[in-house]
């Protein structure tokens, strides 16, 4: 149809490199919010994605936390799933072949209760074909054995990254919990270990009470917080790493829309994940990818790297 | 196919103090729904409340490609459900979950619920009438004016029977006593239910007692709603062995004996 | 007018006791949020409050960081005040008389620079009339010097305290961090050291980002997190400290409604500070404290006391 | 006395795309306030956004009751403003800040806006006039149709000269290349300004050059708007020294040559 003319348009450069794993553009999903992709078959093209990373998988199948598990609050919501998944064996066997076959970039995340689970998870995904990195989850505040103690202590976070990086030759990327003091101690101990990224944040302590019921709403009293709320607390944490590490990083905490996702880039991040946004907009993970390119085109900005840090004073 | 619409709000009634009837346009919803799914609704542009809210499909409408609910506000979400105008649009997911099955054989069923539990069972009873199923659907309320969906039974003229928590209207007592009441007489191959868990806890003894198969629908505070959060789990026994389902897309219907009911 | 019957109501009792402290009920407003009270008196009769924490107060002036100081965020707010105010003296001077003459239960916040900064201002203040106790801040995140450090350190936070008890008989609030990865330590650290009671949680570290301008938008690039995004975390921490110490607690972060302070009350709070709600309600702390009097009335609830920690498991 | 009430809208108009009128019946807020005092408007009870936003007070009718401001849509909380309807109620917080001030000897006083900015200078126009001053106004804007509060000032009689961006009316240029234009000629006695920074900034030369003094109002991020946070702090010069003043209580309102103006 030579009288349709289309907009001369320069095409934009969204695609980064996080610590080895090449990504079409810096827009990931994150774990626990997307299952293991199908669930979003309608909403989203798994290729056009940066990645998927997948739910936290563990050595074991686990059953999770008794119900209730979530509850909403002020611009954002606490889960107590306590990492409910069926182990890396059923994951392999039924869950990867999917994601393979709809071409998308694959990142999946693992947790453990021990140095040895870590490195064993680490050493049975290294054999699989088409997976582009692990990210380790170190912080999940759910679970009672293990799970907070690895995210809070410098040494510990140490050990557990150095036995994954013996065991997989795999990118690894760090998670980071929120729930410390110094945020930054923990990120250097991370990559003096060999993280080849980090990623922050996991979600944040916190509770609710049910007034009428006098007791905690979640059956597993504590959860993690997510969601707008915490946003301003993730872009910090990227900000402050950013500045003190030289590894990528991945950045999440209440991303809503592009211009959430380039606060985190411009505070340090070089890709994002969106996490409660899939909940609520099923289909965000794909705007948000068509909205940051129009951005870019808009202000004239032809590759997205120009603008990872921008913001660092 | 579960879809996002901007679906147009074109009917929103108070029918009786804080209980809504809602109809709006959502084609591909309404093409795909079967008895027992829900949609799942964003009641806010705002981030606050941040999640969506579930309501189970109480009619539809293949032919104007229109959705209906049946919702009572309880809190801030239906609240701000209940001040949307007719003529603006409502962000609405669905169709979701699993579906009411209709076993190839079934020829008398009845339909047991509570409050605004009946809500699935309406739509439920008009897609087995059309399929020339004997449909029976017992009512409760707590009063004659708040018997959910009398009303499009009578006009869909489905037979139904009513009980009150104050007589005011039928059965004087529970909606399980006026299963219990009729149940010997009537020889149903199948029980339908939804409302209250110890309405549905009871319907489970009687069934079992009886030695009719069936299924219910239950509820759970959910995130996502199409299986990706895990958030809605519910202990359910499978084979003997007791696990925790997804009420979003294990259920939210789930037979009779499979779910576990705490007292 | 004897054909207009009363309704017969019990009277129920709010009034709790903070550490020494006796309130009329429960309901605080917090340090830096409501000025030195006057700011208020169109919207509340100051003497019906629990208490009035004011503006934290230091030994010199201080004319705080350059605009802007803050920035809306999802469900909350971020400030970077750096603690202006007019010092102690012009403190006592100028805004305590008009306090006392209202009427009000008067708790001074003070933050110092050094653990002497707080031993003299705790002794300045001892000296004054109309004073119910103190809250010290160890935990403003905005200034530079100092501040952070004392919350984060349980040592620290002993030292400052046990210099702020040798100076002063008033009752000594100790005004915790949430920046920490244990809560706890902290809270039993300052308990130690003779806190009276414990008030948190103090603003979250958190920033915003310009992306437009490609910069923070804070002048002080960091603020502290305010309002109800933090509730969740609040409550955790307070459920947490209540469960492991033996003195009462102040329990905030984000009450918008009486329902919100029940949470914290139930977790374990004993009294609680509205902050952020009173920018948006300037009449909110009243209004708490009428619908609290009538959630006991319609619930049977003599006395707010059976309520505190009711919810701890 | 400062208030808050719960103001019923009376009037509600998108004036040109994005820029809108807006009138409320606030009869406690009405009967006090004074020209260059603002009003402080929560626009959702929603937790999302949380702040209330701050406006200028562009006309009063006392007879009524009633309050109008004039905004532009420029955010999520404008937007929200903007779909108000007529006979909803916002809460309103207000009067709040310090007044322009109107010296016992004025005569001839200048009042320049630009954009937005001249919203409070419409009312300070019509009390000055009310008060036998002698009023000559300076509107700027973008093109014709966006020139704030012209309708209203040709109703009430007020002299005024406009200036565009574009030349579509009045002076092509900015509105203080036209107070330069008239001010050796008018022997104003008073500037009062209202509008973007870098055009007060502009004003605060020129009336410095003349030996003119005047006022000006100020616009920073808010949270109380009553002097309780701190957080609406701008740089001024007092008595040669610097400080932070709160533009919430200690202005909007400034004199000329107290504001700090960064390039
Ligand atoms: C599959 C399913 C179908 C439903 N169908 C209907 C229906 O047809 N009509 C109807 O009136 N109600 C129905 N409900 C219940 C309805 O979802 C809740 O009443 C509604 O979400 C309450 O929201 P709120 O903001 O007003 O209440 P709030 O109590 O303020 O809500 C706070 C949170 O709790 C959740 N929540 C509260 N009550 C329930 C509940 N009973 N089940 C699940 N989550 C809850 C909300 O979704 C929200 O996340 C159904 C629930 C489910 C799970
Ligand atoms: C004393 C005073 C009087 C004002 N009078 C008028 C008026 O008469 N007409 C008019 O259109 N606008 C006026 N403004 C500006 C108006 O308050 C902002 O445009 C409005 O708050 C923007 O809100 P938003 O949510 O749409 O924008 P967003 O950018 O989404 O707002 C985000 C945050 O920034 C704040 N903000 C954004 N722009 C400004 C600004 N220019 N000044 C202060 N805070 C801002 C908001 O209040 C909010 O906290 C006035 C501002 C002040 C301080
Ligand atoms: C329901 C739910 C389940 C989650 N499960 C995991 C998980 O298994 N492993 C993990 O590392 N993070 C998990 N997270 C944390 C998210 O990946 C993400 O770090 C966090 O939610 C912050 O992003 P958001 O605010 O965009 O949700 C989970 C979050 C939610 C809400
Ligand atoms: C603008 C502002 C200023 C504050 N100033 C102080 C202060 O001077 N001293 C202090 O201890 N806390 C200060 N705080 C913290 C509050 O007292 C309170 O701990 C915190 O805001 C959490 O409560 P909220 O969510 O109800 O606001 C300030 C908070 C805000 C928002
Ligand atoms: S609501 Fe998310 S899995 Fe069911
Ligand atoms: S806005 Fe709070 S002091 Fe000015």
């Amino acid at each position: 149809m030579p009288d349709r003319k289309k907009k001369e348009r320069l095409p934009v450069n969204l695609s980064v490199n996080l610590g080895g794993i090449a990504l079409n553009n810096p827009v990931t999903v994150a774990s626990g919010t997307f299952g293991y992709g199908h669930e979003y078959e309608e909403f989203v093209d798994l290729d056009r994605l940066g990645a998927v990373i997948v739910k936290g998988t563990t050595l074991e199948p686990r059953c999770g936390n008794p119900p209730p598990r979530i509850v909403e609050t002020p611009g954002g919501m606490l889960n107590a799933i306590g990492l409910e998944n069926p182990g890396v064996e059923v994951f392999i066997n039924e869950h990867l072949p999917y994601l393979q076959q709809k071409g998308a970039t694959i990142i999946v995340n693992i947790a453990g209760n021990t140095v040895e689970d870590y490195a064993a998870l680490a050493g049975i995904l290294d054999g699989e074909e088409g997976i582009a990195g692990l990210e380790v989850n170190i912080s999940c505040p759910n679970v009672e054995k293990g799970g907070l103690q690895f995210g809070t202590d410098p040494e510990m976070v140490k050990e557990v990254v150095a036995g994954i990086k013996e065991s997989t030759k795999l990118p690894v990327i760090v998670k980071l919990s929120p729930n410390v003091t110094d945020i930054v101690s923990i990120a250097k101990a991370a990559v003096t270990a060999g993280a080849d990224a980090l990623s922050l944040i996991n979600t944040v302590l916190g509770m609710a009470i049910d007034v009428e019921g006098r007791r905690p709403v979640l059956a597993n009293i504590f959860g993690g917080l997510s969601g707008p709320a915490i946003k301003p607390i993730a872009v910090r944490m990227v900000y402050q790493v950013a500045r003190e590490v030289d590894v990528p990083i991945l950045g999440m905490g209440g991303i809503m829309s592009h211009l959430d996702a380039l606060e985190f880039i411009l505070a340090g991040a070089t890709a994002i994940s969106i996490g409660t946004g899939n909940f609520v907009k099923p289909d965000i993970a794909q705007q948000v990818i068509r909205d940051l390119e129009n951005y870019l085109e808009e202000h004239g900005i032809m590759n997205i790297n120009e603008l990872i840090g921008a913001a660092i004073q | 196919m579960r879809k996002v619409e901007q679906a147009l709000i074109i009917r929103h009634r108070e029918i009786v103090p804080r209980y809504f009837e809602l109809e709006f346009i959502a084609p591909d919803i309404a093409r795909d729904a079967l008895p027992g799914q829900f949609v799942h609704i964003r009641v806010t542009k705002s981030l606050d409340p941040l999640l969506r809210r579930p309501f189970g499909i109480y009619n539809v409408e293949k032919k104007i490609g229109s959705v209906t609910v049946f919702y009572k506000v309880v809190g801030r979400g239906t609240k701000i459900l209940s001040d949307f105008h007719t003529a603006e649009t409502l962000d609405v997911l669905g169709p979701l979950g699993r579906p009411f099955s209709i076993p190839p054989n079934l020829r008398r069923a009845v339909l047991v619920g509570g409050g605004v539990g009946i809500a699935p069972l309406v739509y439920l009873a008009r897609v087995l009438c059309e399929r020339k199923v004997e449909v029976m659907v017992l009512l409760g309320g707590s009063t004659s004016g708040f018997l959910v969906g009398r009303d499009i039974l009578k006009r869909m003229g489905i037979d139904h029977m009513v009980s009150t928590d104050d007589g005011s209207e039928g059965l004087r007592g529970r909606v399980t006593e006026l299963l219990e009441k009729i149940i010997d007489r009537k020889r149903f191959d199948y029980i339908y239910s939804c409302g209250p868990e110890p309405m549905m806890a009871r319907v489970t003894e009687i069934a079992q007692e009886y030695g009719i198969d069936g299924e219910l629908s239950l509820e759970e505070h959910m995130a996502c709603g199409i299986g990706a959060c895990l958030g809605c789990a519910k202990e359910v026994v499978r084979d003997g062995r007791r696990s925790f389902a997804k009420v979003c897309t294990d259920g939210p219907v789930f037979k009779i004996g499979e779910v576990v009911f705490r007292a």
